[in-house]
């Protein structure tokens, strides 16, 4: 690709952007959130079109035309985009292959039987008959992979595949990479784990606010360069965090603010207790579809709760919708952005104040003045990459939107925030900022439940953790026994 | 310099929602005044009851739009919230109409004297009418059927229920007064239907602006699982849109009844569901629900008046007239689509750059 | 002995429902012949009619013909009726098959279109049911049906655009408010007019559709208000359609009656249109006739006494009001 | 049944909602022969709900096909009138066949799908905007081109539309001891033929599925490599097309030309897909149900008129009232199995 341009209204989200990639090479294309990465991949697939500039093929003498995702599958280039993009109304089966195979019949025998082999070859847990809409998310991308691996493709695009996915998948995931890899595929990916990057690329391309920064040798570039490459400055060390954490004493004496006894919903999550003090940070830990959002849902009344009681500094309150818990000071960021977050069309500003204007109720609404104001010092506090506070928030990048929910929660200052995979889809500096946020609220008192895939981070911030298995809490750690084998043999059930 | 600073408003103008019902409205307009100024004339007469009434093309559009206008504000509501469209206004239009009539009529169908105060009839209207929309909410709400479907039940029996709730009958009132919603009061000269247009406007905008139902809707047409977990009610809200449509249906109802002081409930307020969808269409409002424009809709309404009243006055046969009106609302449409709009953008700033190429 | 072929190729659960469906009703009917000619006997010999009629709220005329027919095909007077209502042609014409398959002795029938009935009425004879039609004649061979019982709409025209002219007026541009084009009604009506315009010189304003509606009436006659150009006459072929423009002339000052500057014409003879004759604001009002019943019930009684129809087609008596010459006893006695 | 019970969470929302719809068809259908007998018993009956409603049902696996890819087309009824004017004085006044008469049927047919397949496709215009235009330009031109209804008496077409396909065995005696045969109208047939094949687009082929695909989430579809663009082309042209054929049949059962025909008809064919089991809302649907979905809708209207209510404004209501029992017990339905 060369010379790539490409704006949208009021953002020019590609300048100049040349990119290259050999037969048979992992290349990583990393860059922070908004930097530009998936709307280069969505210019190569043809999903945008671009500005100005032209993509070359290897067979091809003359630049080729890719005007839209078919063109890109008809010259051997599979994709497995951001957001899963399958159609939900339809079988796995087809899913994996409608719009790629020739011919004008259907053969529902023939494509259940081919379906069913990549299933089994991949070890995804669905059968190939099965609605897609009724999959977990992590099936889903799976599944999303298991389409793209299966085109005889040159070139293969995974934008950020690993943010739904865990462990074990993931390795699953690698292996196939270094297959296809071995047999000359091109492959591009995105991630924003470095570890991931560094476990299989060769290659570095780096991006920064739609412009190249440059590419690399994976062997010339260690963690900390690629970090300031992306971020455009040195990052303070990680260890920080960790020494910030040690503020929390946890004293037996404080009471808890929130307890929850028995608390179960119709999401299927078992009775379970918890409870959290006032300026703590706690968090659920677990193997994917253990429940731990279902928990957190449970406590911010956001599916239909079944029994049980909650209590706020020992009185209990009633929590029945997320209004009830928004009036008692909870907040919680969900971990389906696009689903439960975002509303697409409202503005930035809009969608900042949703929350707070909910509560003040339908008779005072926030002045257009006091809204700006708002929006305005949220933008800046969390450093968010938008055009405008006018912007449609669609049209912001995914770890900017994250920021922008992360906005509309804190103006509502709660005393109880939850946050679900906030960090999921977001670049490493962001991450960090958001990990050192959390520290910084709980200092000024704020209780904070925070639940992450990645253990790490669980680590860095929570000073305890509820771990869970099959929709149950099956232990609790806190100071000594933090650490990641601990952890690790907790939720295998090795303790119990 | 100057040029791309003119250039860049230019865009913007384009790109302002308002500005699609606007320039059909003003299109239509330099078109009449190109055939035939006589349109702009607006004289102040006497109607046989002595009293002042301003007349001509421009107060006939005014006059006759307002139901439109009256019904474009409830059903960009429900537009933005569900996601859907009511197609059972007209009905229910009828229904309010017959209920009036019912009230005031008292049962018998040609009453000397009017059984009951205008204002009760209509506070009952309204009741009625708000039910009808209660009906649908819940339909479309809580047991989640798609918003036109829902309403396609009344539009099957809101014209039989009309006629049932007066037995049959078709009651005429005598009384003077009642007829001054549908023409003038003493000593206005404005048509009353426009006056009660320009109320209802006014209500709408400060609800508008003292409470928060424009971003609720919003928000509730373009996320429901995020308005959701944002502490919104969206059941509620979309059945709240379905009552305050009630509203307007039930002003219209008055309006029209007070037209003719009678009902024919199988043609009153006719089709009038399709010119209220298409007034929030032409106001360039996604008919898929979410983010909204209530000036535009209501504009959108009074261009399809002008359209319609354009159409009489070059004696165009009015069972034809749809054809015409089709043809102006493709043009209308096709010019404001987005693709269309960035092409005309694209091809502007060719002929702008070529310009200043020449120039410098 | 599945007939029905769709069934077969559609679903697998539905097919052996179908069959069964079917088969069962194939068995019976037989059987349900004799039990139906059972029921008739035992419900003391009345006489099943089928009608089929406009929907009684278009008009103030439909709402009189249909209480009409409703007072006289009642149990007391020996019928047994079941009714059908649509304004649409084609759900006329499934209700008439409909009827035919519940078999009724006698279909009454009022046409919402004059076309489109000929094939209908064949499987109407096949089955062996007699058809009368009430109010509006059709597009269809005498044959087809025992009698027809209407208006004569050309005439009632007549009669109106006769009195018109004698007005003797020194111009006649008039504006003409034709109801849904291609009713019986409607030809009937504007072809006379049509035929004086073309013979007399008269001046056609504006000739509209307004389709029996007031509103859309009022719509027009505005329009041409706000042209500013002249008129003398609106000839309305509905009284509905008459107080739309009346309307529309009141708030613009513009007097009608007799001796005023514009001449108002309808027609059906509703109370309210008679009442507005009575004080001089309209002129004119044909009369067209809804009580059709009686004549209905004579045909019936004739052809079970095993008599001739002495005449196939019986035109309604109908008048013509002068808003001069009417009468309080009038207003009473014509007024629907 | 225990079978069907057992499995209905597995069952994909279209199955589901197509299961729902037949079982209450023939549920109502026994129902009625049970308790109203009368001419429910007689297959005539039957034959002649197909008869008139062949045009409805060819017209609605039109409609179905734009709202499985998540359009709506609401010109339907007006093309048929449209189709059924410029037929008629095609044969009537330029004394033409019947074959050129089928010709303009699906030229009018095609003319108003690309039309209409282009703006919706192409230039991105909102489907119920485009088609409310297409609805408003066909009446409008069905008036412009003859204002006055009228019979057909062109001998070649009358000898068509009298053709019966005759259907033994089912034949009854009528009043006068004659026994009369049972019939379809031959636009059955066609009904019958256009169900099949397009039951056998959406389900066999490619393109079939792409609309599926389309309604379920265009944006997906793009992505997966899908011409979200030409899929919707097509299914409005189909639509339309199946407009122009509708047109005909309805033409060859009525007989004449009027710009009243068919009004109200896109309301119906709505309706029919929806009860039917096809969603509004797109990537849902089957072309069995909306079959059944015409049966359904006018059995209830049958049901009405022959249980013999005595005042007007009851068959308005309780059409209502059964559509929205309908349409309650399907939404409850759906709910209980996401659950
Ligand atoms: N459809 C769109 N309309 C307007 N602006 C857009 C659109 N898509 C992306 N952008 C803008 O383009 C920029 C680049 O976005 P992109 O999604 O490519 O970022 P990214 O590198 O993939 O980030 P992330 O890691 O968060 O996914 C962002 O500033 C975003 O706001
Ligand atoms: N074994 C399973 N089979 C099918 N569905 C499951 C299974 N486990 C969980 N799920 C579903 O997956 C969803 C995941 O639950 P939840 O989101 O609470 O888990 P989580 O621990 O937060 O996982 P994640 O990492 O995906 O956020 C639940 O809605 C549940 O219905
Ligand atoms: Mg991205
Ligand atoms: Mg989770």
């Amino acid at each position: 690709m060369k010379n790539i341009h490409k704006s949208f209204p009021g953002v020019r989200a590609l300048q100049a952007v040349d990119f290259t990639l050999c037969e048979g090479e992992i290349h990583a294309l990393m860059g922070e959130n908004g930097a530009g990465k998936s709307t280069l991949i969505k210019v190569l697939t043809g999903v945008y079109s671009k500005d100005s500039g032209d993509i070359f093929l290897k067979g091809h003498d003359k630049a080729v035309a890719i005007h839209s995702p078919q063109d890109a599958q008809n010259l051997g280039i599979s994709t497995v985009y951001q957001e899963i993009t399958l159609c939900p109304n339809l079988s796995v089966a087809e899913n994996m292959f409608i719009g790629r195979t020739k011919g004008f019949g259907q053969n529902w025998k023939k494509m259940n039987a081919e379906a069913d082999r990549i299933l089994k070859s991949l070890d995804i847990p669905a059968k190939a008959t099965q609605q897609l809409g009724s999959c977990s998310l992590a099936v889903q991308q799976m599944i999303a992979i298991g389409r793209a691996v299966d085109m005889d493709c040159k070139v293969l695009i995974l934008d950020e595949p690993t943010s739904s996915l865990d462990e074990g998948e993931v390795e699953k995931l690698f292996k196939l990479m270094r297959d296809l890899k071995a047999k000359g595929v091109g492959i591009i990916f995105v991630t924003h784990f470095l570890d991931q990057v560094y476990e299989v690329c060769d290659k570095i391309t780096v991006l920064r606010d739609g412009q190249l920064v440059g590419e690399y040798e994976i062997e010339n570039l260690p963690r900390v360069q690629l970090v300031s490459k992306m971020l455009g400055k040195e990052l303070d060390d990680m260890s920080d965090i960790k020494s910030e954490q040690s503020t929390y004493k946890d004293s037996d004496n404080n009471a808890p603010v929130f307890e929850a006894a028995g608390l179960c919903s119709d999401a299927g999550i078992k009775l379970f207790d918890f409870y959290i003090k006032k300026g703590e940070v706690n968090g659920f830990t677990g193997l994917l579809g253990s429940g731990r959002s279902e928990c957190v849902r449970a406590i911010f009344g956001a599916d239909r709760i079944t029994g049980g009681t909650v209590k706020k500094n020992g009185k209990t309150v009633k929590i029945t919708k997320p209004i009830d818990a928004m009036k008692n000071g909870i907040a919680y960021l969900p971990e389906d952005r696009k689903r439960d977050g975002i509303v697409g069309d409202l503005s930035v500003r809009d969608n900042i104040i949703l929350a707070l204007q909910v509560m003040q109720g339908f008779f005072k609404p926030i002045s257009k003045a006091q809204a700006y104001k708002y929006a305005d010092e949220y933008i800046k506090l969390l450093s968010i990459k938008t055009a405008s506070a006018d912007t449609p928030i669609k049209s912001l990048s995914g770890g900017n939107q994250q920021k922008v929910l992360i906005g509309r929660w804190l103006l509502t200052h709660p005393e109880y925030l939850i946050l679900d995979e906030p960090t999921r889809g977001i670049d490493v500096g962001t991450k960090i900022d958001i990990q050192k946020l959390v520290l910084k609220l709980a200092s000024e008192g704020m209780s904070v439940t925070f639940i992450s895939s990645e253990t790490d981070e669980m680590l860095r911030t929570c000073s305890r953790l509820v771990v869970m298995r099959d929709r149950k809490v099956v232990g609790e750690l806190s100071g000594e026994d933090l650490t990641q084998n601990k952890i690790m043999s907790t939720i295998a059930g090795g303790d119990k | 310099m100057k040029d791309m600073k003119t250039k860049f408003s230019v865009k913007n103008i384009f790109r302002n929602q308002i500005f699609i019902p606007i320039a059909a409205m003003l299109l239509l307009l330099i078109f009449n005044l190109i055939l035939d100024p006589s349109f702009f004339k607006v004289t102040l007469g006497y109607n046989s009851a002595g009293n002042p009434v301003l007349s001509g093309y421009l107060i006939t559009i005014l006059d006759s739009g307002s139901e439109l206008a009256i019904l474009a504000i409830g059903m960009t509501l429900v537009t933005a919230a569900t996601g859907g469209q009511d197609i059972s206004v007209g009905a229910t239009a009828a229904i309010a109409g017959s209920v009036i009539l019912r009230v005031l009529c008292g049962g018998n169908s040609r009453p000397e004297h009017m059984q009951a105060p205008i204002i009760v009839a209509f506070l009952v209207a309204v009741l009625a009418s708000m039910l009808c929309g209660a009906f649908n909410g819940i339909l479309v709400a809580y047991f989640k059927i798609q918003p036109m479907v829902a309403t396609l039940i009344l539009y099957t029996a809101g014209r039989s229920i009309a006629a049932w709730i007066n037995n049959n009958e078709l009651p005429v009132i005598s009384d003077e007064s009642f007829s001054y919603f549908g023409g003038f009061i003493p000593g206005i000269c404005i048509p009353t239907p426009f006056l009660i247009a320009l109320l209802c406007i006014i209500v709408t905008v400060l609800v508008m602006k003292f409470t928060t139902l424009g971003l609720y809707t919003q928000a509730v047409g373009i996320n429901e699982h995020s308005s959701k977990l944002n502490g919104l009610n969206p059941i509620f809200i979309k059945f709240i849109t379905f009552v305050i449509l009630g509203v307007c249906v039930a002003v219209v109802g008055l309006i029209k009844v007070s037209r003719i002081s009678t009902i024919n409930y199988s043609v009153i307020a006719k089709d009038i569901e399709m010119d209220a969808i298409l007034a929030v269409a032409l106001g360039g409002n996604a008919l898929g629900g979410g983010k909204f424009n209530m000036t535009a809709s209501i504009i959108g309404a009074y261009v399809i008046q002008c359209l319609t009243t354009t159409l009489y006055k070059f004696n165009v046969q009015s069972d034809a007239l749809p054809a015409y009106k089709a043809v102006v609302v493709i043009l209308l449409v096709v010019s404001s689509a987005p693709t269309v709009r960035a092409w005309f953008t694209k091809t502007w700033a060719g002929i702008t750059a070529k310009n200043v190429k020449e120039v410098g | 002995a599945c007939g029905n072929s769709s069934d077969s190729a559609s679903t697998d659960t539905a097919n052996d429902a179908a069959t069964t469906d079917d088969a069962a009703t194939a068995d019976t009917t037989a059987t349900d012949d004799a039990a139906a000619a059972d029921d008739s006997a035992s419900s003391g010999d009345l006489i099943k009619v089928g009608i089929i009629n406009n929907d009684p709220n278009e008009s103030g005329y439909r709402t009189a013909n249909d209480k009409s027919m409703k007072e006289m095909f009642t149990a007391e007077n020996g019928y047994e009726a079941s009714f059908a209502y649509s304004l649409k042609n084609d759900e006329q014409i499934t209700a008439a098959q409909k009827f035919i398959q519940d078999g009724v002795d006698y279909l009454l029938l009022s046409a919402a279109d004059v076309s489109g009935w000929d094939s209908v009425l064949q499987d109407v004879a096949d089955a062996g049911v007699r058809v009368i039609l009430f109010d509006r004649t059709i597009d269809a061979d005498e044959s087809l049906y025992e009698a027809s019982i209407v208006s004569d709409m050309a005439k009632e025209g007549e009669t109106a655009v006769t009195w018109l002219k004698d007005q003797g007026l020194d111009e006649y541009n008039i504006i003409h408010l034709q109801g849904v084009m291609g009713s019986a009604a409607q030809v009937g009506r504007s072809g006379a007019l049509d035929e004086a315009v073309k013979n007399d010189g008269w001046k056609l304003v504006t000739q509209q559709t307004a389709e029996w509606n007031a509103e859309k009436a009022q719509q027009i006659v505005q329009s041409v208000i706000d042209s500013g150009e002249k008129f003398n006459v609106i000839y309305a072929e509905s009284d509905d359609m008459a107080k739309g423009a009346v309307a529309a002339l009141d708030k613009a000052n513009i007097s009608h009656g007799v001796g005023k500057d514009v001449v108002v014409m309808g027609f059906d003879c509703n109370k309210w249109a008679l009442e507005e004759l009575l004080n001089q604001n309209w002129n004119y009002d044909g009369q067209c006739n809804p009580f059709q019943a009686t004549y209905i019930d004579e045909v019936i009684k004739t052809i079970e006494g095993g008599g001739e129809v002495a005449e196939k087609t019986i035109i309604m008596d109908e008048k013509g009001f002068d808003a001069t010459t009417i009468t309080q006893d009038d207003v009473d006695s014509y007024g629907i | 049944m225990q079978k069907s019970k057992f499995s209905l969470k597995n069952l994909t929302d279209t199955n589901l909602l197509l299961m729902i719809t037949i079982v209450v068809f023939f549920v109502m259908y026994i129902a009625a022969m049970i308790f109203l007998k009368a001419g429910f018993l007689k297959p005539q009956t039957f034959f002649n709900i197909l008869n008139a409603n062949a045009s409805l049902i060819i017209v609605s696996c039109g409609m179905s096909l734009v709202m499985i890819t998540g359009g709506i087309d609401i010109s339907v009824g007006g093309v048929v009138a449209l189709v059924s004017m410029c037929c008629a004085v095609y044969l009537d006044f330029h004394n033409g066949s019947v074959f050129g008469a089928v010709l303009i049927a699906l030229a009018i047919g095609l003319g108003f799908g690309i039309v209409q397949g282009f703006l919706v496709a192409y230039l991105d215009i909102q489907p119920f905007i485009v088609s409310l235009a297409g609805m408003f330009f066909a009446r409008g031109m069905t008036t412009i081109v003859n204002t006055n209804p009228f019979n057909v008496s062109n001998e070649q077409f009358v000898a068509a539309k009298n053709t019966r396909v005759i259907i033994p065995g089912l034949g009854t005696m009528n009043k006068l001891g004659k026994y009369v045969d049972a019939y379809v109208e031959i636009g059955v047939v066609v009904a019958l033929i256009i169900v099949v094949l397009f039951f056998c687009l959406l389900r066999w082929t490619k393109l079939g599925r792409s609309f599926y695909a389309v309604g379920g989430n265009q944006q997906s579809a793009l992505m997966l490599g899908i011409n979200v663009k030409r899929t919707k082309f097509i299914s409005h042209l189909l639509c339309s097309l199946m407009a122009g054929i509708g047109g005909f049949v309805y033409f060859l059962h009525v007989g004449s030309g009027s710009a009243s025909h068919a009004m109200g008809m896109e309301m119906n064919a709505i309706a029919s897909s929806i009860i039917g089991g096809t969603m509004l809302t797109g990537g849902v649907g089957n072309i069995i149900g909306t079959f059944f979905g015409v049966l359904s809708l006018s059995t209830i209207q049958n049901i009405v008129s022959s249980v013999g209510l005595d005042q007007a404004w009851w068959t308005g209501i309780t059409i209502a009232a059964m559509l929205c029992l309908f349409l309650v017990v399907q939404s409850v339905v759906i709910a209980r199995k996401k659950r």
